[in-house]
């Protein structure tokens, strides 16, 4: 009982370190677990799928390296999906860390899938994140505002940006972010031009985003890893979604398993209060 | 001193990477110097960098340059109106910042309103859904489901709740009676 | 649509209306020596038994104002900033303000050293209690963790705009054994409040707080005005969805009824 | 108006060389001239031009943004200027940076100097913050007057961002997936009837979301009734169902008030520490 009893209260230290132990575990060795599709993950396949090839999309990066994990194989996903489908697209990116990481996720994918840089695909360049300023701007007239991709080169002189004057052009919108950009897109962009806006938040920020949803102001959504790992499904390949979510899954046991034992505890102590004559 | 960055930087930042994880993870142990330190330097590297990014991608390109490469002058007044937010030091002369305050206060104020009109509004109309109808193809059928789900928590789930329920009425009752 | 239709314009202005209905009939009311019931919003209750702890632990006070520029949330953080304050200041107790913003730090700044004077306390006021941290979102959160186990919190308030780093604050604070009042109009923070602190304020109560602190008539006419705009709100999502139901989605009437 | 509109463009026209400084320099002289203009103003008035400009600057936005098509034949002419004005307000926004660092330049200087316990912190803390500074501002300095940007600087740069901050930031980030477990190990327990809800409406969803929660069901039938049991569908009527509800109803009353705040504000009718005095 006195075992029990002392499940009410499992010192952190011991549920850290059992955390750290599941997610090595588990990516050291993944298990193959099928995911299945929701609806959400198959709102943003359309929405690519639906871009007409005469408009290019727009990826905007507003994540770091602390939800790289999370944000990076979303970001590869989307990418992927658009080189296949052809369609030409830009980085935007909002954060000096994304900047270079969504770069490197970019010529990765694209050296794989033989695309070229100015042709396929371009970089926008970082600019702080004053989205509620530069949205406007970027809308009526999308060289003025970006000028320049990320070395400097003229805009205009990109082979893919040839015909690219306003949001008129854009087909797509994907915000992959850890915070709460959606709302500058959805009320300076998709609410004035109804440009189809897809959104690959963080698992924590997954609940908000089903209004928005569900309002149709955002076609689809991949939420967090699992997300990502549902899209790498439906594309075809296995990435770090489905690795991941693999760890996910252990974590989210350990996590139910610890509550379920918080509960045996505190069972076992309203149990024996009685019979203890106070017992604490 | 410049060959040497270059050839090392690599394995520098793996190894100061490391480090640093290791210090902010320290905390889950409990607090400790190590962790100090590395919370002290966290905080300057936030602040210079706060520093270079604001002159780098905002006061320099977009005021400096504008005011003396392209002859604007005019943005001169941005200086001043800049300053006048540091007349809150003044005991004398801090309602002077307050007009500063006031149309910052102001604009967000103005937005609130925009943002309500494009953001908010689109919501309410999203709410009116027919009772019952057909489900749309883009979406389930929460209706049908709800009804599903009634039904299954009635027979599973309720004597559970309700268990707990008592449970926790029984508990109350008892400390209010003095039964420990 | 670069600009509304009239009828999310009318909409727009009409629950403003009624916000400053509210405002002014309560105004008269009070100028009538009455004055409008609110109910008890037990988190808010709650801030004075939070500094009387500390006071009788001899601990400081942490209060956040969240993690947001100048705006609107941000500001109604420094009106509860301001009564926590005052109340600390008649007990002779400490409140530690971290900040993440420095005209959000500027004003802080400005309300902690007047709740004191006010409560003729100024020599409790110490310059360095109310701290600019950082701007960049962790760097702040490790810092308000520091503050947080070195200065050994009694009690700990969030109220403001908060982000992933909700959880590490309150966490820590519960770690270190703070009692915790939060409050913020971030949902998605919302749950990670109500598992880690004592109490946590939800949704719109979050702007209700001045108004319930303060018991300041315009504050509560607005209130009221504010219940009245709700109001219209469920009037118009009943509606729609009448008539949604027997007309269909696709209706005449519903497309007009917001002019989407 | 014509000559308004004339002097317009003659002020608005831009100059090079000593012109410029003068203008300049006639700007900084307004500007003293102003302020002396408002230390000379009576207390009573003082409120009202605060009250004025907040007014002013929300309404600029509300008029912007309402006004559609033409009103009584005047069309909006207040877009044009949004552009501009974010940029402005982006500017004058940024000469707040040094209110906050002098705050923590000053409290960490005082450390130092009283050498007080761990004051090394506080070196830390200076040594971090010129470090980066300089290592970002003089390349970036060099490069904008046509030099090529110092490489050991830039090196420098990369290393402090990539080898500390970076890691810093993101280390921080991923304590709260161990606070996570420690608190939702705590906070669901069977205690009265809606926490065992609250506790059962998280195990469904944290199952449906992962791979393990969509397997264990995965035996149910695709389509009918049944198929509606399956985890990931349960999961994903809790999150369209009564959570959107719930959220957007939380988000209304949030919107809402907003809405009463923004306008309390705008018409100065805010009450509180800040707002009641002048």
């Amino acid at each position: 009982m006195i075992i029990l009893r002392a499940l009410l209260n499992i010192d952190r230290r011991i549920m850290y370190g059992l955390l750290c132990l599941t997610i090595v575990v588990m990516l050291k060795w993944p298990v193959k677990q099928p995911l299945s599709t929701t609806h959400a993950v198959k709102g943003v396949y359309d929405a690519v799928e639906a871009i007409p090839h005469d408009k290019i999309a727009i990826v905007s990066i507003v994540w770091s390296s602390s939800t790289m994990a999370e944000n990076g194989p979303q970001t590869e996903a989307i990418m992927r999906h658009l080189f296949k489908r052809g369609i030409r697209f830009a980085i935007l990116p909002w954060d000096q860390q994304g900047a270079t990481l969504a770069k490197d996720i970019a010529e990765k994918v694209s050296a794989e899938m033989g695309k070229t840089y100015g042709v396929d695909w371009c970089d926008w360049g970082y600019r702080p994140a004053y989205l509620y300023q530069i949205l406007p701007a970027l809308a009526k007239d999308i060289p003025a505002t970006i000028k320049k991709d990320y070395r400097g080169e003229d805009v205009r002189k990109l082979p893919m940006m040839r015909g690219v004057k306003t949001i008129h052009d854009v087909g797509l919108v994907a915000d992959i972010t850890p915070s709460g950009t959606l709302d500058a897109w959805i009320s300076q962009i998709q609410g004035v031009y109804k440009t189809p806006i897809v959104f690959a938040p963080t698992l924590v920020m997954v609940p908000e985003a089903y209004n928005p949803l569900d309002a149709g102001q955002i076609k689809g959504m991949l939420p967090g890893l699992p997300g990502a790992g549902q899209y790498e499904q439906m594309l075809n390949y296995v990435g770090f979604g489905q690795k991941g979510s693999g760890a996910l899954s252990g974590s989210f046991i350990l996590i139910i398993v610890l509550i379920i034992l918080g509960n045996v505890g505190l069972v076992a102590s309203r149990r024996r209060r009685p019979e203890d004559g106070g017992g604490d | 001193m410049d060959a040497f960055l270059q050839r090392y930087s690599l394995q520098i930042i793996v190894w100061l990477g490391a480090l640093s994880t290791l210090a902010i993870f320290s905390i889950l142990y409990k607090e400790n110097a190590f962790y100090r330190l590395f919370e002290h330097i966290f905080i300057g590297l936030a602040t210079g960098q706060g520093i270079f990014m604001t002159v780098s991608q905002v006061l320099h390109p977009l005021w400096w340059k504008r005011m003396t490469a392209e002859g604007q002058w005019y943005w001169v007044f941005a200086f001043l109106a800049g300053m006048m937010f540091y007349f809150v030091y003044s005991r004398k002369y801090a309602w002077i910042s307050r007009i500063i305050f006031g149309a910052f206060m102001g604009f967000t104020a103005g937005l609130t309103f925009k943002a309500f009109a494009t953001q908010y509004v689109p919501q309410i109309a999203a709410s009116f859904k027919p009772l019952g109808g057909p489900p749309s193809s883009a979406r389930p059928d929460v209706t049908a489901m709800t009804v599903v789900y009634a039904v299954s928590f009635l027979v599973f789930l309720l004597p559970l709740v309700w268990a707990a329920v008592l449970g926790s009425k029984a508990a109350r009752l008892k400390r209010e009676a003095g039964i420990r | 649509m670069e600009h509304p239709t009239w009828q999310i314009t009318i909409l727009t202005f009409a629950l403003s209306l009624s916000v400053l209905i509210g405002i002014f009939y309560n105004r008269w009311l009070s100028g009538r020596g009455r004055s409008l019931f609110i109910r008890r919003i037990p988190g808010l209750s709650a801030l004075d038994e939070a500094v009387g702890r500390a006071t009788e632990m001899g601990r400081p006070v942490l209060f956040v104002p969240g993690i947001g520029s100048l705006d609107i949330v941000s500001l109604q953080a420094l009106a509860i900033l301001s009564h926590v304050t005052r109340i600390a200041a008649r007990y002779g107790s400490r409140v530690i303000v971290p900040s993440a913003d420095s005209i959000v730090f500027t004003l802080a700044e400005e309300v902690s050293r007047e709740a004191y004077t006010a409560e003729d306390a100024a020599d409790h006021y110490d310059p360095e209690d109310v701290r600019y941290l950082s701007d960049n979102q962790f760097a702040f959160a490790s810092g308000v963790v520091g503050i947080l186990n070195r200065e050994k919190v009694a009690s700990a308030c969030y109220f403001g705009s908060f982000f992933a780093e909700s959880l590490i604050l309150a966490e820590t604070g519960h770690q270190v054994g703070a009692i915790q009042v939060a409050g913020t109009p971030s949902t998605t923070q919302i749950p990670f409040f109500l598992a880690a602190c004592d109490y946590t304020i939800i949704g719109d109560e979050f702007f209700a707080a001045s108004a319930y602190l303060s018991r300041e008539p315009t504050l509560l006419g607005s209130l009221v005005g504010q219940d009245v705009a709700k109001g219209i709100i469920i009037a118009l999502v009943i509606a729609g969805t009448a008539i949604a139901t027997v007309f269909g989605v696709q209706s005449g009437v519903l497309k007009g009824l917001l002019g989407l | 108006m014509d000559f308004i509109l004339y002097l317009g463009k003659w002020l608005a026209s831009p100059r090079h060389g000593l012109a410029l400084w003068l203008l300049i320099a006639g700007g900084l002289a307004l500007g003293v001239a102003i302020f002396l203009l408002l230390r000379a103003t009576p207390g009573r008035y003082r409120k009202l031009i605060v009250m004025a400009v907040t007014f002013l600057a929300g309404l600029f936005y509300i008029a912007e943004f309402f006004w559609s098509g033409t009103i009584f034949g005047v069309e909006n002419f207040l877009s044009p200027a949004v552009q501009p004005l974010g940029d402005v307000i982006m500017v004058v926004g940024s000469f707040t940076l040094l209110l906050g660092v002098v705050n923590l330049v000053a409290i960490h200087a005082k450390a130092i100097r009283a050498v007080r316990p761990g004051w090394h912190n506080s070196l830390a803390f200076f040594i971090a913050m010129v470090a980066i500074m300089a290592a970002g501002l003089i390349p970036y300095l060099q490069e904008q007057s046509g030099q090529k940007g110092s490489q050991s600087w830039t090196a420098v740069y990369q290393i402090l961002f990539n080898g500390m901050l970076a890691p810093l930031g993101a280390t921080m980030f991923s304590l709260v997936a161990f606070y996570i477990v420690s608190a939702s190990y705590r906070a669901f327990r069977i205690r009265s009837g809606e926490a065992t809800l609250m506790m059962l409406a998280a195990f469904l969803v944290m199952l449906g979301m992962v791979p393990i929660g969509i397997y264990l069901t995965h035996w149910l039938p695709e389509t009918g009734a049944l198929s509606n049991l399956r985890l990931e569908r349960i999961t994903q009527w809790i999150l369209t169902g009564p959570n959107a509800a719930a959220q957007r109803a939380i988000a209304f009353g949030i919107a809402v008030g907003g809405l009463a705040m923004a306008l309390r504000i705008w018409l100065s009718l805010e009450k509180g520490s800040f707002f009641d005095k002048q």
